[in-house]
């Protein structure tokens, strides 16, 4: 991807947030003023541990450029121990997409407590310069046949 | 061979159990396959060779659904996929009577085929319980000789080990297949660049035709009805579709399965189009054990799955 | 089909400053399913809710889309406005263009695009969405306080006065608990079991409260609401309803060996024993171990004595099967075991003692009769080293690597009690910080040091050596004076860490409620839902959510009443409907999802289905929605999506994802 | 932090933040009276970059490593360690590498008892 597309290339980033912690982490990066890329839309879920992998998969599927996946800080989770199991699942989900040879930094998980508007807003500044470097999500678009 | 059979014949005629599951002898002598032998009569065809690579465990479901008890045929590999099940609660311990068969390595036949070897007519030596490390194929054109161990399938050369991890009785002995690494190739991928992985991957996965085998063979994948095939997550999809949904399908497929596959090889096995399938799960098998410790499905029934277990400290995702 | 309304807000300018809402209201009216669209000033308004009602009316609505602010703001106040027009209020969602939108972006037409693209995802949502009901559950109106010392004690009496039942199960003989062992208490110095005791007779004597004491609860079934406990009478071969309390028992008792556990193993009790004077209930226990007759069969003497005819060897232990609305755990603490610490020589010397210990000498009912005393010889001691922190704040494996949050006040109350009682008794105090948080703490601990010359030396003690004759060495070091410091001692008390009382483990187990690594019960959220476990209808009281001292463990002990009457006041409890359920003709029965509930929700079944003609009985997953709160982890463990989640299903999430990235 | 106090924590395995300053370990030393730099203040030379001081003080010569306060130190901070560290400090600073590693294999005779040889390890390797 050549440096100068960047700036035109407008990619599609869906964040899955945990209601408790980054949904509200984000309502208050609103109320705050603290901008972020519009690119990124966010999707409701009660806890991240209901972000199942084929829901991150099917968003690429679709042609999503980036996934990011934000809950509470481990050890906070509204229901004690979700996020403890969505960080299992997501670390190994994660190592095979990149041991399938699926850019890496096309997904991530962030902890956002409710009160770190600011973190909120720098995580989602911050992935979308990364997914601009990245460009396009090619590889997980319409390949099936070998070109 | 004849120990094995003889003593089957004794269990169902004693009554200990009403049927036995083992193999079938195939067309070709090198095809054995899975089959319920419902009486004494039909054990004629009943076979236990090389070649009796299929893993009994999942057809266990079945025979759980049958009156009376089954006799199972387990080699110590398959021995996990039955813990596991039995884990799961989808086999009944009680409705099954274990032997523990001795095993020396399965055969891969695809294998003894690269030799050049065509035409095949009869395979002689494969016997489990014979030492002899000979294989005597004739062929249409002719004799070949080829050592046993040099016809394994590759899950025999990362064998997990000889002991079988439940059974009633054990029948035979088992041999030492181990030859290589079991996470050598996966580390070898590893090695590789980003875009060399995505073509690796993408070359050997553009193979698949969604014919299911290795779904349909895999013990883990025991769902009553796959998410492929349900309306659930609104995947259901027919065979050989476009785009993504091989990746999509393969990768799910290692993800439900990843904490609870023994690495029985079956997938790799029966795929007709010999992908690597193994490599998915292989590869879980080993980030598991390197993050949350050694841990090996189906060797207790007790250990929870380190999907449905954690720590304080685990390892954050992408950070590995 | 839906036919859904989508009403897009102004906010005032706060959205339409920003977005343009008429365009997202257009764009909305070719979406699926979409049959009216329109926008307006203030959609929470009074006038904006007329506007959704008459919507609904006049196009038939079945869902409804509100692009307004987040739904942490004001999902409630639509849910309510959909009821009241007639809609089940889970078929409306929010698309967040104020938060995530109008407030963040500044370029117009940015702002509009991502607006129509969140509006899109909420339509997608409710085209899937179905009407859920509330589920409801009754509520046995009676609690359970499982602890019966100070913690448990009050929590029983605020409940109890407010007009429920309440059980209280305690292990030991009486109720009364640690502060029944002790003597005066900080910062007041007023007598502890002056204010004790009639609390404990008032809960005797409370109609509304029930004391079950020497028994134990043996299981626990059942959620918020419904609870059934088995709990375990033991034996006490003493009849209750008979026995007068009169004690002769006690005195004419044979065998008197055994160490009172009241004391601390520093005096010795009869087989037969209450454990203290004021015990509630006064009723003896025969311990089984000690009692002469119950092992060799001879004796029978408090048999004989018995006026009252209470004593009945035969007792056996009694299962009492008892439901309650609601559970209390007050389990407290425990001093931890010293064997650790080596070093202070509390094994090698009886007059290296602990804290407790040091209460129960100083008490007037205690061994010593008040006496301050040497237990090893009963001489009155000249030299008093008290040491800080043994086994709290460690961070290597001997200890606890948390602050016991008593022991610095407790130790500040021993020292001035001493230096007024005995002025000639010197008094020193190692510490490593003085930590006095609390009403008049700090005044407290000053006045040991500026009225009583209490002589506090900041840096801890290394060793402590038993000498021959009798008197115990202590090494410390002042770091303030930058020197070693050798005292020579005749007693030293130390002040030993406090953990969570053993049984715990074990009944967090029972209540799937969650403990620490540390084994205090968890909360369900440490800030704003302090005595609540994570498990509904399970409240905390008292140490074993974490140290602290008599008047907060009061506080906190009126707070877990107050959440449990407040539970109780309910006739009906209002389940939340976004839980999991699971699809029998999909289940595999494999226990994943059980595994990773945490409030253990999920059981089995063997149930028969059928499945597409083919009847069989399949082990199944059934939730109990009156303890599932929702969060999901379930349906991406179960492999087959059998489980889902109400609210959120899978489908659901996939469409908004599919319409995000369209 | 420079280079020298980097060395330190290095050699030590140490983390001195881990110290809450309770003295312990000043308390349970023997040879507390005749070190000038006192073993609970070990830390706070190395945090304030003060190990040069340290490694020049009398306490490098005069820690016997009895070990008493690493054993009773309740954070498990190792203040022995840390003196013996600056001790080694010294050391290599002075001779700097005097033997090889990789040279001791061949200087061992092979009737040496094992315990000789540690022991040994023990009183010369400074």
């Amino acid at each position: 991807m050549p440096m100068n597309s960047t700036e035109s290339f407008a990619p599609k980033i869906v964040a899955f947030c945990c209601n408790w912690c980054s949904y509200a982490g984000a309502d208050l990066a609103g109320s705050s003023r603290l901008a972020y890329p519009a690119d990124v839309k966010i999707i409701k879920v009660p806890c991240s541990c209901r972000v199942n992998p084929m829901f991150i998969l099917r968003a690429f599927e679709k042609g999503a450029d980036g996934v990011i996946i934000c809950g509470c800080h481990p050890g906070d989770c509204h229901y004690s121990t979700g996020n403890y199991y969505a960080r299992r699942r997501m670390t190994l989900l994660f190592s095979m997409l990149e041991y399938i040879g699926i850019e890496k930094d096309r997904v991530r998980v962030e902890w956002v407590s409710a009160a770190e508007a600011v973190k909120f807003s720098e995580t989602m500044n911050s992935f979308v310069l990364q997914i601009k470097n990245l460009g396009e999500n090619v590889r997980l678009g319409d390949l099936r046949c070998k070109s | 061979m004849q120990e094995l059979k003889n003593r089957i014949k004794q269990l169902m005629e004693e009554n200990v159990a009403q049927r036995a599951l083992g193999w079938k002898k195939g067309e070709f002598g090198y095809d054995a396959q899975a089959a319920f032998f419902e009486s004494t009569d039909e054990l004629d065809d009943f076979v236990y060779n090389g070649f009796c690579g299929a893993n009994l465990s999942k057809y266990m479901i079945e025979a759980c659904k049958k009156e009376g008890r089954t006799i199972i045929c387990l080699k110590p590999c398959d021995t996990y996929s039955f813990n596991q099940l039995l884990k799961e609660h989808r086999i009944q311990r009680e409705k099954a009577y274990i032997i523990g068969v001795g095993c020396k390595g399965t055969l891969d036949i695809s294998k003894i085929k690269a030799n050049g070897i065509e035409g095949i007519v009869d395979i002689e030596g494969a016997d489990m319980f014979s030492s002899e490390n000979l294989l005597k194929i004739k062929t249409v054109y002719g004799d070949h000789e080829l050592a046993y161990s040099d016809a394994l399938l590759e899950r025999c050369n990362c064998c997990k080990g000889k002991e079988h991890m439940i059974f009633d009785e054990i029948i035979g002995e088992s041999a030492d297949t181990v030859s290589a690494d079991r996470f050598e190739q996966i580390e070898k991928i590893e090695q590789l660049t980003s875009i060399e992985k995505f073509e690796f991957f993408r070359n050997e996965l553009s193979k698949c035709i969604r014919c299911n085998a290795c779904r349909n063979a895999c013990p883990a994948c025991n769902c009553r009805k796959c998410v492929f095939d349900s309306d659930k997550f609104d995947s259901a999809q027919k065979a050989n579709s476009d785009s993504f949904e091989e990746k999509m399908f393969h990768i799910i497929r290692a993800f439900h399965v990843a904490g609870r596959c023994t690495d029985c090889g079956e997938c790799s096995r029966v795929c007709p189009q010999n992908i690597p399938l193994h490599l998915f799960n292989r590869k879980f098998i080993k980030d598991i054990n390197m993050l949350y410790g050694d841990f090996s499905a189906g060797s207790n029934c007790e250990e929870n799955c380190p999907l449905t277990s954690y720590s304080f400290d685990d390892a954050e995702p992408g950070k590995i | 089909m839906q036919r859904i309304g989508v009403f897009v807000c102004h906010c005032g300018s706060n959205i339409a400053a920003t977005v343009d809402v008429k365009r997202v209201a257009l764009a909305m009216l070719s979406e699926n399913g979409v049959v009216f669209a329109d926008d307006y000033q203030y959609m929470c308004s009074e006038s904006g809710q007329l506007k959704i009602a008459q919507a609904v009316k006049e196009h038939n609505l079945t869902g409804l889309v509100i692009c307004s602010c987040s739904p942490r703001m004001h999902e409630a106040t639509f849910r309510k406005a959909a009821e009241k027009a007639g809609i089940n209020p889970y078929m409306v969602e929010i698309a967040n263009i104020r938060e995530q939108c109008s407030w963040i972006h500044k370029d117009i037409e940015q702002a509009t695009q991502k607006a129509i693209i969140l509006a899109r995802a909420a339509v997608a949502k409710v085209n899937l969405n179905s009407p859920l009901i509330a589920g409801k559950s009754p509520v046995k109106k009676r609690a359970l306080v499982i602890g019966g010392g100070i913690a448990g004690i009050q929590t029983a009496l605020d409940i109890a006065d407010a007009g429920f039942e309440v059980d209280i199960v305690e292990k030991t003989p009486s109720i009364g608990g640690k502060m029944s062992q002790l003597d005066k208490t900080f910062p007041t110095l007023d007598c502890s079991a002056c204010i004790l005791t009639p609390k404990m007779v008032d809960c005797a004597a409370h109609e509304k409260i029930t004391i079950f004491t020497y028994s134990e609860v043996e299981n626990v079934s059942g959620f918020v609401g419904n609870f059934t406990v088995d709990i375990k009478k033991k034996a006490r071969y003493v009849d209750s309803a008979k026995c007068t309390g009169c004690g002769l028992c006690q005195e004419k008792c044979p065998s008197k060996k055994a160490l009172s556990e009241f004391n601390c193993g520093l005096s010795n009790r009869s087989a037969i024993y209450t454990p203290f004077a004021q015990a509630v209930p006064n009723v003896p226990v025969i311990d089984p171990l000690q009692c002469i007759k119950l092992k060799t069969g001879k004796c029978g003497l408090c048999e004989k004595v018995c006026a009252a005819n209470a004593i009945d060897y035969t007792q056996k232990d009694e299962i009492i099967t008892r439901e309650y609305g609601a559970i209390v755990v007050a389990t407290g603490f425990d001093v931890i075991n010293l064997d650790n610490y080596d070093e202070y020589a509390y094994s090698q010397s009886k007059d290296v003692i602990t804290s407790l210990e040091l209460e129960r000498i100083m008490n007037a009912a205690g061994p010593t009769k008040g006496h301050l005393e040497r237990m090893s010889d009963g001489k009155a001691p000249k030299n008093i080293v008290f040491v800080q922190c043994v086994g709290s704040r460690c961070a290597d494996n001997k200890g606890k690597s948390y602050c016991s949050k008593i022991c610095c006040m407790y130790t500040a109350k021993h020292a001035m009690l001493i230096r007024d009682k005995y002025p000639d008794v010197n008094v020193s105090v190692f510490y490593i910080d003085v930590r006095t948080p609390g009403k008049n703490f700090d005044e407290f601990y000053r006045r040991a040091v500026e009225e009583y010359g209490v002589n506090y030396i900041k840096g801890q003690v290394g060793k402590v050596t038993p000498e021959p004759d009798g008197s115990l060495t202590v090494h410390g070091v002042d770091l303030i004076d930058g020197r070693q410091v050798k005292i020579s001692a005749d007693m030293v008390v130390l002040a030993a860490a406090i953990e969570p009382n053993a049984s715990v483990r074990q009944l967090a187990t029972q209540l799937t409620a969650s403990i620490d690594t540390n084994n205090f019960l968890t909360e369900a959220h440490p800030k704003l839902r302090p005595v609540e476990s994570p498990t509904a209808g399970v409240f905390l009281s008292g140490v074993c959510q974490g140290p602290k001292d008599i008047p907060e463990t009061v506080s906190q002990a009126g707070a877990a009443a107050a959440k449990v009457i407040g539970l109780l006041a309910k006739n009906e409890l209002t389940t939340n409907p976004c839980t999991a359920h699971s699809d029998e003709l999909l289940c595999n029965g494999c226990s994943a999802c059980a595994n990773v509930c945490p409030y253990g929700a999920i059981s089995y079944q063997d149930k028969e289905v059928n499945d597409h003609g083919i009847r069989e009985t399949r082990r199944i997953a059934m939730v109990n929605t009156a303890l599932c709160q929702g969060c999901g982890a379930c349906t991406v463990t179960c492999p087959s999506g059998a489980m889902d989640l109400n609210g959120f299903s899978n489908k659901q999430i996939i469409a908004e994802v599919d319409a995000i990235c369209r | 932090m420079s280079n020298r106090e980097e060395k330190v924590l290095q050699i030590s395995g140490v983390n001195p933040r881990k110290c809450m300053k309770c003295g312990k370990c000043s308390a349970s030393c023997p040879s507390y009276d005749e070190m000038d730099i006192k073993p609970h203040q070990f830390v706070s030379y190395v945090l304030n970059g003060r190990t040069k001081a340290l490694a020049e003080s009398k306490s490098v010569e005069k820690c016997l490593a009895c070990f008493a306060c690493v054993e009773r130190c309740p954070r498990n901070v190792e203040p022995a360690k840390i003196i013996d560290a600056a001790r080694q400090l010294n050391v290599r600073q002075r001779y700097g590498d005097t033997l090889s590693a990789n040279d001791i294999p061949s200087l061992i005779d092979e009737d040496t008892p094992q315990q000789l040889l540690v022991s040994a390890f023990r009183k010369y390797k400074r």
